[in-house]
């Protein structure tokens, strides 16, 4: 069988490890050849490279979609086509009125933003300053993380904790140390930092050492688990991350995809559960990512 | 009270002319750029049917005033009437719409256009549903042409045009607006003989027919043939005004330049050395072929021939250009391989282009960088570091010599009077001390005493033992200035003449076969 | 002597033999073909089916980079002035979200102006082109007025307006469209709308005043001034229309998409000025047109379509992407310069 | 007679009285002291403090642009020759990957190659720089020999480049750099890099051969060719120069983050280019000089610290961004057209 796959993008190092935990178990299924496309985070070029693989004649499609919203076009697309389709890792806007031969395995962004919170409003002790740094503004990921920190803030055992500044720093590590120096020039006090991602919160950590404060003084909390943060918080900087089981949903959507394509049936519906990474746990998840 | 372009198109059009004795007058103009005063209280005057001609040297304002009366720059102060009536003249079209129309100096076609779309731009024919009709714009086109005698095909590309046609194109395009004033300035900086005296079939057409006709150039044969008045400026400074009946061409030397200049070429003859270039059967592609000749130290060989004939082109692959595609070039006996201008400059050849605008300056500039340039490829310069203060005083003298009028070696090129960008480029080739000069209508657009003096520069450089080949459509200049004249048409060789036997009746014999 | 007597009137005007010249789009027009050929040809070995007998994929080939087209239109018209324009593509993110607010169903829960949904298509529609035409006259009066760079002005709207579509709901997308207006996406629509755009400017640009004073801007500014052609007022109008159909693509996009988020369109201005070169528009400004626009854009939709059929690896796909785009416009002026020599 | 007393001798040199010129980047010099003093007055009157009197602020104003200085510098000199270079944005991204994944340290668990770990740090930087250097002198050889337009031949390079970054690890980022590699990006040492490169490049078109050709051929590439500057080689140097310096970029950018991802450095050929032209270089070629790039380029830092500091909402920080670019070329150019007047 082919497989269509069209992820999101190719440069982030979380969707990165859910394409290789993908393409790593197609090698080891016979017959199973996986077309990989980059979508470039463009709804409209995703939509495209769907009708190209409809074109082309695959058996089925798994969609890391751009946009959640831009769900219900694609959805129609692939039914039309008589195509089985599979979104992976974000959560379809029309979940809940999928067409037949269609499923998803994703994980809720807004439990990420969740946990990371909650561990940094227990880490506070419900009280004190945080900055917000927030991935792309037009992201979905950047909105419902965030999201999560002011709810979660707002509830009654954090109403102590109070957000004092949130900007943008496109998701990068460079842009986000920059965000931390102009904050701390502009004698910002803040007891914790929480991030979007893990690139971004390494790079406060590099800014607040390169402006000598101590760590130990500093919460800082990323999403994602990746190498860099593991080893951040092993060297005691990073507080708290957020793991989600990248190479487990792609094995799970490409499964799902080829039942579908064999005309099997399958749950419509797969939540990939969000583990908190601390340093007490952080041992267990070291060779996971 | 000044009227309205609109009111004056509507008086123009109603045929109802209010009579006055000047078709155009303009009093007490000023104009001042950064550094210079380029008019000063200046008036000129235009009468109906006649031919005015604007004389002065090198930088006296000349163009400056006619862009003023084109719309094109605004003056500091006075006034500009036509037809006794004051009129405000903000863009090109109030101009245009007054009827004043104007060739100027630095040719502006648009290149990519064809010559059609070029001449009707902004008045295109119009078919029934809105559209421009191609059809009817290239038979008015050929019209036009039919009337002015020029024989360039309408749907032709004006890049693809020699700059002599380009030259008649926009002679073409000044006429096709049928204005009251038309005014040129140098139309003919880029012409042979053959069309000016075509153009001067026109404009006597044209003055017939009433229309007032202002005329800028500095080949002095020409204007006594056409000119019924004469206006001289110096330095933005108006000098006065003459009958054409009431001078003689020396009287307007000396208003121009102050004094008197005799000796128009001051050619010495000079004893001929080794041949240094020699060409044989050089070709390139269908442009030209069999073109062989030698030329010695110390000798001025001039290029003579019609526009079109293919000079500017042998000179252009002479230099690398564009490489030959056949025939071999020797320099001191030995066959070179010139194939870009790198390697001609190497060989210590020199090469005057005959386009200033496109090939020659560095518009945006300054008269050092533009100087220097072609200097520093093996001079001035040491581990790549330029030797600023040498290089800048070699220029400056170089400057001084050629008279180049500018307020500091440090301005633009382009804020230079037309004549003295000229000077600028002669001065960039004359530095680098060439052993091969290679000149494409050298003064072009030079006045009198400047021409005197790049004419003595040649003749020095001939007596120190350069070859010079100079290409020029001024008969007077080849026929002044040359030891030998070779005459080519239609990319062919069809004839030398020694200094001795050169008259202009075998030169134009041989030029139009 | 007078000269007169020198001069033989020997001047003809040969109209009659007028050379016939080839249209200058051909040539690209065969780089595409060969293109396409190829793939064909590698389909037949590799996949063992055909490249081109699929209606399905001549479909999408073109879809996929329609609304590519209809803003390279737009780009084409300012690069034959001689400007640029940067901002095509965050004005299609800021149009998509703007008309996208103004079509929303009133069976969406979240809908951004809950009183202002069901609104008829033509709404949601005058909105998007309208804001972009609005967008494109901001860049023209700057250009125009200011003489600042076109680069310039325009990198500052791109800059603005992308600012602009995220501040707009905060960065939420805007959906549950209503059908009227999706409608303009669906099927071939898109195609349908970026053809008709071309052939209005086709015309507008080869037989209209317009289209004369746009070239001859480009060909020359000054020569333009001299010849009485209002450059400032002219300008204006060119970004104007690249401005609106900027709109109008943004409208297609989030009709297509049924839905319009603040990252659409980006880098689309690239693809879009990448189009309009591939199809012979001079980037200095006087050449172009928009046929070679055309087939500019279609070469864009065939390679990607390609490259999902002949299943290149994603990884090589961009790296090709680049080669291939280098190599069509060498072949191009390549092709140009030998029948410039004959 | 000779010929010298024809002409009276009145036509002088004034080279004593040389009008003393203003160099044209104090115009936008000004713009820079403007905005920030701008933000200083704003700050005591809605933060209550200064917005200058801050030493880590200063720093951090020009450290978070001395990537795109970098970058700008080699710009600057491409588009006084009349061209654009589109790649160095993706040419950052991929000598970050090349030179990171030579710098890795043994400790790190997932060396890229596990056999080359731990190497002096002239090696990764070598790399990179060289890297950059080829990409650039790609580019140059296209644009010298094939004559197609800058843009498009760096627009080639820009997507391939960017290609070959995810190519390069599959998307993977390369981490663990040693210490030795990283030392370049701590500190001020990314601000110490710029500003010698600045120092270095501004020398050399002053004060060379190298420089006056370059403006000679953005003046007018026809002229330069016949005054005897060989136009294809030249471009090439610089072009390659231009790459090198982006593969420098590409090294402190890895150095500074203490990792590679192939998404460094998109969009920054654009920032770069902003810098450039607000700091007086001229799309058009021929005019710019590396005073004004660095100007330019700390303009655009002044104004993501300012944003900051005034906590300014991270909706609007584009929109008004935008504007900020706009609204300084346009001051420099209103300046520059008064005083031409004067
Ligand atoms: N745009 C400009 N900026 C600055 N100076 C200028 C500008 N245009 C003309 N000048 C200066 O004004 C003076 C008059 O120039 P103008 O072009 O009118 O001379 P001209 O009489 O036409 O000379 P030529 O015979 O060489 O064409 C010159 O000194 C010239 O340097
Ligand atoms: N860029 C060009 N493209 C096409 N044809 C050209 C071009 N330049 C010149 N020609 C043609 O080449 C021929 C020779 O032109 P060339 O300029 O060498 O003649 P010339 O004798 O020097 O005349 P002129 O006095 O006009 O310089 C002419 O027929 C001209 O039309
Ligand atoms: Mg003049
Ligand atoms: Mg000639």
């Amino acid at each position: 069988e082919t497989i269509g796959v069209s992820m999101a993008l190719f440069d982030d190092n979380f969707l990165t490890v859910l394409r290789s935990g993908m393409q790593d178990y197609a090698k080891t299924l016979d017959g199973v050849t996986l077309q990989v496309e980059d979508a470039q985070n463009d709804v409209a070029k995703q939509q495209s490279q769907i009708q190209n693989f409809i074109a082309a004649g695959v058996d089925a499609i798994i969609v890391n979609p751009v946009d959640t919203d831009a769900t219900t076009a694609m959805s129609k697309i692939a039914s039309d086509a008589g195509i089985p389709l599979v979104y992976v890792n974000r959560e379809p806007v029309n979940v809940d009125s999928l067409p037949d031969k269609q499923a998803f395995v994703a994980s809720e962004e807004i439990v990420a933003g969740t946990l990371e919170t909650k561990e940094v409003c227990r880490l506070l002790g419900g009280k004190g300053n945080v900055v917000i740094m927030m991935g792309e503004l037009s992201n979905q990921g950047a909105r419902m993380r965030t999201k999560a920190v002011h709810d979660v803030v707002a509830a009654d055992e954090c109403k102590g904790m109070k957000v004092v500044e949130e900007q943008t720093a496109n998701w990068q590590r460079t842009q986000g140390a920059d965000l931390v120096t102009n904050w701390l020039s502009s004698g910002i006090e803040f007891d914790a930092v929480i991030s979007n991602n893990d690139e971004m919160a390494i790079g406060a950590i590099q800014a607040l050492k390169a402006a000598g404060k101590d760590m130990k003084d500093v919460v800082v909390a990323g999403v994602d688990a990746t190498q860099d943060a593991l080893a951040a918080m092993q060297a005691g900087d990073l507080d708290a991350t957020v793991f989600q089981d990248a190479a487990g949903q792609g094995k799970g959507a490409l499964d799902a995809a080829l039942k579908l394509a064999k005309g099997e049936e399958v749950d419509k519906k797969v939540y990939i559960p969000f583990q908190l990474v601390t340093p007490a746990n952080v041992k267990d998840f070291v060779a996971k990512n | 009270m000044a009227v309205s372009p609109a009111t004056m198109a509507a008086i123009r059009k109603s045929g109802a002319i209010p009579n006055a004795e000047f078709l155009l007058m303009a009093e007490g103009i000023r104009k001042e750029f950064p550094g210079v005063v380029a008019l000063d209280d200046v008036s000129f005057r235009l009468k109906r049917g006649s031919v005015h001609a604007l004389m002065g040297e090198n930088g006296a304002g000349k163009s400056t005033l006619m862009k003023i009366l084109a719309g094109i720059y605004k003056p500091d102060r006075g006034r500009v009437q036509l037809r006794g009536v004051d009129i405000r003249l903000d863009s090109p079209l109030d101009a245009l719409e007054n009827g004043i129309a104007m060739i100027h100096q630095e040719l502006n076609l648009m290149a990519y256009m064809t010559v059609a779309e070029n001449i009707w731009i902004r008045r295109e024919p119009l078919n029934r549903f809105g559209l421009i009709d191609h059809g009817e714009m290239s038979r008015r086109t050929e019209e036009l042409f039919h009337r002015l005698n020029i024989a360039i095909d309408p749907e032709t590309p004006v890049k693809e045009l020699s700059v002599a046609n380009r030259q008649m194109v926009e002679i073409a395009k000044a006429v096709s607006y049928e204005s009251d004033v038309l005014i040129m300035d140098e139309p003919t900086s880029a012409l042979t003989e053959r069309e000016v005296s075509h153009l001067f079939q026109i404009i006597r057409s044209l003055r017939g027919q009433g229309i007032g006709i202002v005329y800028i150039t500095h080949k002095m044969n020409e204007l006594f043939e056409i000119a019924d008045e004469f206006s001289v400026f110096r330095d933005g400074k108006y000098i006065g005004t003459h009958s054409s009946k009431d001078v003689t061409r020396d009287d307007i030397i000396r208003m121009m330049v102050g004094r008197e200049i005799t000796q128009m070429f001051p050619k010495e003859d000079v004893p001929l050395g080794e041949i240094i270039l020699s060409v044989k059967g050089l070709a390139l592609g269908s442009t030209f072929r069999d073109v062989s000749f030698d030329v010695r130290a110390g000798e001025i060989l001039g290029v003579a021939g019609l526009v079109g004939s293919g000079r500017s082109n042998v000179a252009e692959t002479l230099f690398g250009v564009t490489p030959a595609t056949s025939g071999t070039i020797s320099i001191d006996g030995k066959e070179v391989a010139i194939d870009n201008p790198t390697t001609a400059i190497r060989h210590r050849m020199a090469f005057l282009t005959e386009d200033r605008k496109d090939t020659g300056c560095l518009l945006i500039l300054d008269v050092l960088e533009n100087m220097q340039i072609a200097v520093l490829q093996d001079k001035f310069v040491s581990n790549g570091f330029v030797h600023e203060t040498a290089v800048a005083a070699a220029c400056e003298d170089m400057c001084r010599k050629l008279r180049v009028k500018t307020p500091s070696l440090q301005e633009r090129i382009e804020n230079l009077s037309g004549g003295n960008q000229q000077k600028v480029l002669i001065g960039r080739w004359l530095l680098t001390n060439p052993r091969i000069l290679i000149l494409d209508e050298p003064t072009r657009g030079i006045d009198v005493g400047a021409k005197a003096e790049i004419h003595r520069l040649v003749t020095e450089m001939a007596k120190q033992g350069v070859a010079v080949i100079m290409i020029s459509s001024e008969m007077p200049e080849i026929l002044g200035m040359s030891d030998r004249i070779m005459v080519m048409h239609e990319g062919r060789v069809t004839g030398f003449l020694t200094r001795e036997e050169a008259t202009q009746v075998k030169v134009m014999e041989l030029a139009s076969h | 002597m007078s000269s007169e007597s020198l001069v033989k009137p020997d001047l003809k005007v040969k109209t009659a033999h007028r050379r016939r010249r080839m249209p200058p789009e051909m040539n690209i027009f065969l780089v595409l073909i060969g293109i396409a050929l190829v793939y064909e040809l590698l389909g037949w070995i590799f996949v063992g089916q055909s490249f081109l007998l699929n209606q399905q994929r001549l479909t999408i080939m073109i879809l996929q980079v329609s609304v590519i087209g209809i803003i390279a239109v737009g780009v084409t018209q300012v690069i034959i002035t001689g400007g640029i324009d940067l901002s095509s593509g965050s004005v299609v993110g800021m149009t998509a979200m703007l008309s996208a607010s103004f079509a929303q169903s009133s069976t969406w829960p979240r809908a951004l102006y809950p009183s202002l949904t069901d609104l008829p298509f033509f709404i949601p529609i005058g909105v998007g082109i309208l804001a972009g035409l609005l967008a494109g006259y901001i860049n023209g009066q700057l250009i125009a007025k200011t003489k600042i760079p076109p680069f310039i002005a325009t990198l500052g709207m791109m800059v603005t307006a992308r600012g602009i579509s995220k501040w707009y709901t905060k960065g939420q997308p805007v959906s549950g469209l209503t059908e009227q207006f999706t409608f303009v996406g669906t099927s071939i629509w898109p195609v349908v709308v970026f053809l008709l755009v071309a052939t209005i400017f086709h015309v507008a640009l080869r037989y209209t005043r317009y289209g004369k004073f746009t070239y001859a801007i480009g060909a020359n500014v000054q020569a333009a001034r001299v010849s009485g052609i209002d450059v400032e007022r002219h300008l204006v109008k060119v970004y104007a229309i690249a401005g609106m159909l900027a709109g109008l693509a943004g409208v297609v996009t989030a009709a297509r998409a049924q839905t319009a988020q603040a990252g659409m369109g980006v880098m689309y201005e690239l693809d879009a000025i990448a189009a309009a070169v591939i199809g012979g528009t001079s980037l200095a400004g006087g050449a172009g047109r928009i046929t070679g626009t055309v087939i500019g854009t279609i070469i864009l939709g065939v390679m990607t379509s390609g490259f999902t059929f002949l299943r290149v690896d994603a990884y090589y796909q961009e790296i090709v992407k680049g080669m291939i785009i280098v190599a069509a416009v060498v072949t191009d002026v390549y092709r140009q310069k030998k029948r410039a020599q004959r």
